[in-house]
């Protein structure tokens, strides 16, 4: 146990009782509730200092401002940037990196360069590179896993040569839970001389991560995994990256001159914002990173690594349910994607559901990940700071449920 | 209702053992269809002989639900002419309603049991967001029908 | 008066005072404030009811689901969409232009093309098609203003070539307030076979909007401004124009199907909805609109026109004062720029806001149309359901000190 | 804080007519400043003589707190030794800092006033938002000496 069961009680939603039964909230991954402090940071935002930013001379409008870059300082800080300039507001995860394949790759990948990718990326660090291969010519390689569902770093390292212009690779799987040794491959990246996007919308939110050690040169992340508002998220990069990078939107609050036919751009990261930004939402982002500091994000990665080690020795005795990810809870976050014998992970989702346990099943933006799996679908429970072992055992005996219903075992 | 009631023996017996699930060697006609959000899939294939239905695949992969649905679909329409196919799948459609009131019972064994077999699948009505599931298969045989009438 | 003064009490922030004094907000053109019902939506319904969307089968995601997709149906029946697959939800009305320009013109501007828009265009529906303009070769072209601040229809009409892709032009401008008749210009549009966008930003959170009359084939607007949250906005489109565009970001939820080198997209308008979208924050639009429907946007309109009509009036008996916009209130909405003398703009918004008129002051994101205007920048109040004539009487009674402390008249 | 503070005559007076607004006709440096987000613009010139700033213009557009203060910059550094404006922009700057808990003293006439009439731009630091507007020509400044050393 690691002590975090007090928490739970800051989540509003985990208080109700659905069909008679209390929430056995177990898709996370998907998105995190959210505490009472981001909530009423948002709406006490709303009710005494909201106005648009970087606009007006009046009090309303220096005050939602002042709030606004302080949420930027606020989740620089989170991840050690040494300068709140490195971070731009995006609408997401999603977002963010299609700002780095368009806005990045659009303008310095050229024909016979490769984006070397993995067999585990979620859509969002796949397709926008699809796209910006398609329009510059570049192609897209991708880093095999070995059989207990690491990276296979030695692949990796005979596909990086002088092409490689970028590596792209998450900092979590959201379907297996592992973590690639981002250090280790962003010295390889180093050495052929290829710019390194980590998708951290997994990793951010469960483990402490430091942007002056990791290596990459670019991190985005989701506020709405962490338990945050829907509607912002983070991308992080280097200074002299993000100089070289091509704004994706046009508009407002973006630019330093407009002329009829040509404009300039504002400094970093303010070109990357255009129109108005999510202002309350960037308020609520810094009201869960703040959250997440008060717990500590080693103890957020503890319990994680608690329950993850839990369930797995659970599921381990559960005949006929099979575990993609690895075993070993250091190589893994607390994601954990299963099937049992032949019920499809919709009706184990929908069998679950009904003993107040919720999964998510299906391919979870990740379908060349279940061509590699040889599986249709998953079924995946993932855990956050609100989550005890009581969820897991519930799991567990949702399980049950499901394999007399369904015949197995 | 009790998730007995979802996963009835019928729905798991054709889940196990789907009924039609060979690719048929002359087809008249061929659709298939796919829930983008799920990620189920269902084929199907009609031969017709004499304005009816001569022969029937369904070939696909998903949930129990869909797949069950497929197969009971197979049976429930092989023998039967076009015009009782598209009235079945309406008949069908209306049992999926949420919104449909009348009780069409849930036995499939009682005397009187318009749908057969397919009744079991009534239970699913309680599940909104499995109904696309169910409905999936006769989505796509309506497009097959639509080829025959096209050519 | 126009009867809506009890609605004020509906909104948090002016039930403040700044420096002992109370609150005359006067720049909802830059973004409005929030009344409770829409803080209490969005508030509730993290409480309750909080998943991602699209991806479970298990409760909570499901009734996020129905709730997201409910608020689709529930802003495409504000604008009176024919159905809600016509509409989109992005980021703002900036994001949903830049949808517009790289995800239509990308895909369908030639050399040799040409973008008519307007001399009073915002940032927002400028810059995208400049970027768009220099990747594909095609032109902008402009539509001159008429010295009464009026779109110069007969130039529109001079220009309106076969040559012409597409014409954009703002619903209302956000520094004048001047309304374009966009049936007429979508005649004209129509005659040529160019695509009409609607920058309806400021038009929609203000007058009555039917896309079934209107003529346009886009038209994108802000939650915002329109007493919703920040951080979503949306796309309308004919469907067949939708059909015709491009997703302009992938990743998770816009496709049908993804393999490792190549993907195919979901149907419209999922397409364009890359990632976990603005839940909460749809919900909370829907509450915005619902709070407008209920007031009535005719009500809406006739009360700023009450508003503005009383300012202007006003605002002529003060010496050395300038408006800038049409006189007649029936082509124009409740949005005034002015300057005073020699006063600096920035000057006047600090001296108005220390005596609680909050007004902005600056280029208003349409810098072309302050050199058209031959001034570096205007003050500029306006108008929301929430304001009364006592706000235009501190606005005229502040202006009074402006004018004592710089001397003027 | 009266707004009176704020807009004191000497600020109004160099706002109006501004000193040394006429371009050189032969400059040692010259440094072109703009505040992206009010649209404010100020451009230095200086040229240099023994060491000294033998002349100077500052020329722009925008607010009566940036162009007053362009405009007693001029005033205050004409015939300074580059050192010395150095100092003076620290002083400035100094002045300008809202964390800075000195009273300098608000009146630029009394004895003693180390700024002199630029004194009067005290009273903006208590609008924060305003006080990018007061620093623009001197941050320009700076750009312009940084010049003089570069060649
Ligand atoms: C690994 C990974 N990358 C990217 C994303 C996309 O995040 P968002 O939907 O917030 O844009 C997700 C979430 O689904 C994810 O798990
Ligand atoms: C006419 C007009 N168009 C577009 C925009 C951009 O809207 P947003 O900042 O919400 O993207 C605005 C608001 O500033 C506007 O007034």
């Amino acid at each position: 146990m690691s002590g975090l069961e007090h928490l739970r009680a800051d989540f509003p939603v985990l208080q109700r009782e659905i069909g008679g039964k209390p929430v056995h909230f177990l898709d996370s991954a998907a998105s995190s509730q959210k505490p009472t402090s981001v909530l009423e940071a948002m709406d006490d935002f709303y009710r005494c200092c909201y106005a648009n930013v970087h606009r007006g001379a009046y009090a309303l409008s220096v005050e939602s401002t002042e709030r606004y870059e302080a949420a930027r300082s606020r989740v620089a800080s989170f991840i050690n940037a040494s300068d709140p300039t490195q971070v731009a507001f995006a609408r997401g995860a999603t977002s963010a990196l299609n700002l780095i394949a368009h806005g990045w790759g659009g303008e310095h990948l050229r024909p016979g360069d490769r984006v070397l990718l993995t067999e585990m990326e979620h859509h969002a660090n796949l397709v926008p590179w699809q796209m910006v291969a398609a329009r510059t010519g570049a192609r897209l390689d991708f880093v095999p896993l070995t059989d207990d569902y690491r990276l296979d770093l030695e692949a990796l390292e005979q596909k990086l040569d002088d092409d490689v212009a970028v590596v792209g690779v998450t900092g979590m799987s959201n379907v297996l839970g592992t973590i690639p040794p981002i250090p280790r491959i962003a010295e390889a990246a180093r050495t052929v001389g290829a710019l390194l996007v980590v998708d951290g919308a997994q990793l951010v939110p469960h483990q402490p991560v430091d942007v002056q050690t990791l290596g990459a040169d670019f991190l985005v992340f989701s506020a709405h995994k962490m338990l945050g508002p829907t509607g912002i998220g983070a991308l992080w990069g280097r200074p002299e990256r993000l100089e070289e990078m091509e704004p994706y939107e046009g508009g407002g609050e973006m630019i330093a001159d407009v002329q009829l036919h040509t404009s300039t751009w504002a400094a970093i990261p303010h070109r990357f914002e255009a129109g108005t930004p999510p202002i309350a939402e960037a308020v609520g982002f810094a009201a869960a990173v703040d959250y997440l500091d008060k717990v500590g994000m080693d103890q957020v990665a503890a319990h994680d690594a608690d329950l993850t080690a839990y369930a797995l020795q659970l599921l381990a005795e559960i005949p006929h349910v099979t575990v993609y990810g690895p075993a070993d809870v250091d190589a893994r976050g607390g994601v954990i994607s299963f099937t049992m014998a032949d019920v499809h992970p919709h009706d184990l989702a929908t069998i679950l559901d009904q003993q107040g346990v919720s999964v998510r099943a299906g391919h979870h933006c990740a379908k060349p990940l279940m061509r590699r799996l040889c599986v249709p679908a998953t079924a995946r429970a993932s855990f956050y700071v609100y989550n005890t072992r009581t969820d897991v055992d519930a799991l567990v005996e949702a399980l049950g449920v499901a394999s007399r219903i369904f015949g197995v075992g | 209702m009790s998730l007995e009631e979802l996963y009835r023996e019928v729905i798991l017996d054709h889940y196990r053992n789907p009924r039609h699930r060979k690719p048929l060697d002359r087809a008249d006609a061929h659709a298939e269809g796919v829930n983008p959000l799920c990620g189920d899939e269902v084929t199907v294939e009609l031969a017709v002989t004499d304005g009816r239905i001569s022969d029937v695949a369904a070939i696909g992969q998903g949930c129990s639900i869909s797949q069950s649905s497929a197969s009971m679909m197979t049976d429930a329409i092989l023998g039967k002419t076009v015009e009782e196919v598209r009235d079945l799948i309406q008949r069908f459609k209306a049992m999926m309603d949420i919104d449909h009131e009348a009780d069409l019972g849930l036995d499939p064994d009682r005397p009187g049991a318009v749908l057969g077999d397919l009744e079991a699948l009534q239970g699913v009505r309680r599940y909104p967001v499995r109904i696309k599931c169910a409905n999936l298969p006769w989505t796509t045989l309506a497009q097959a029908l639509d080829q025959l009438s096209a050519s």
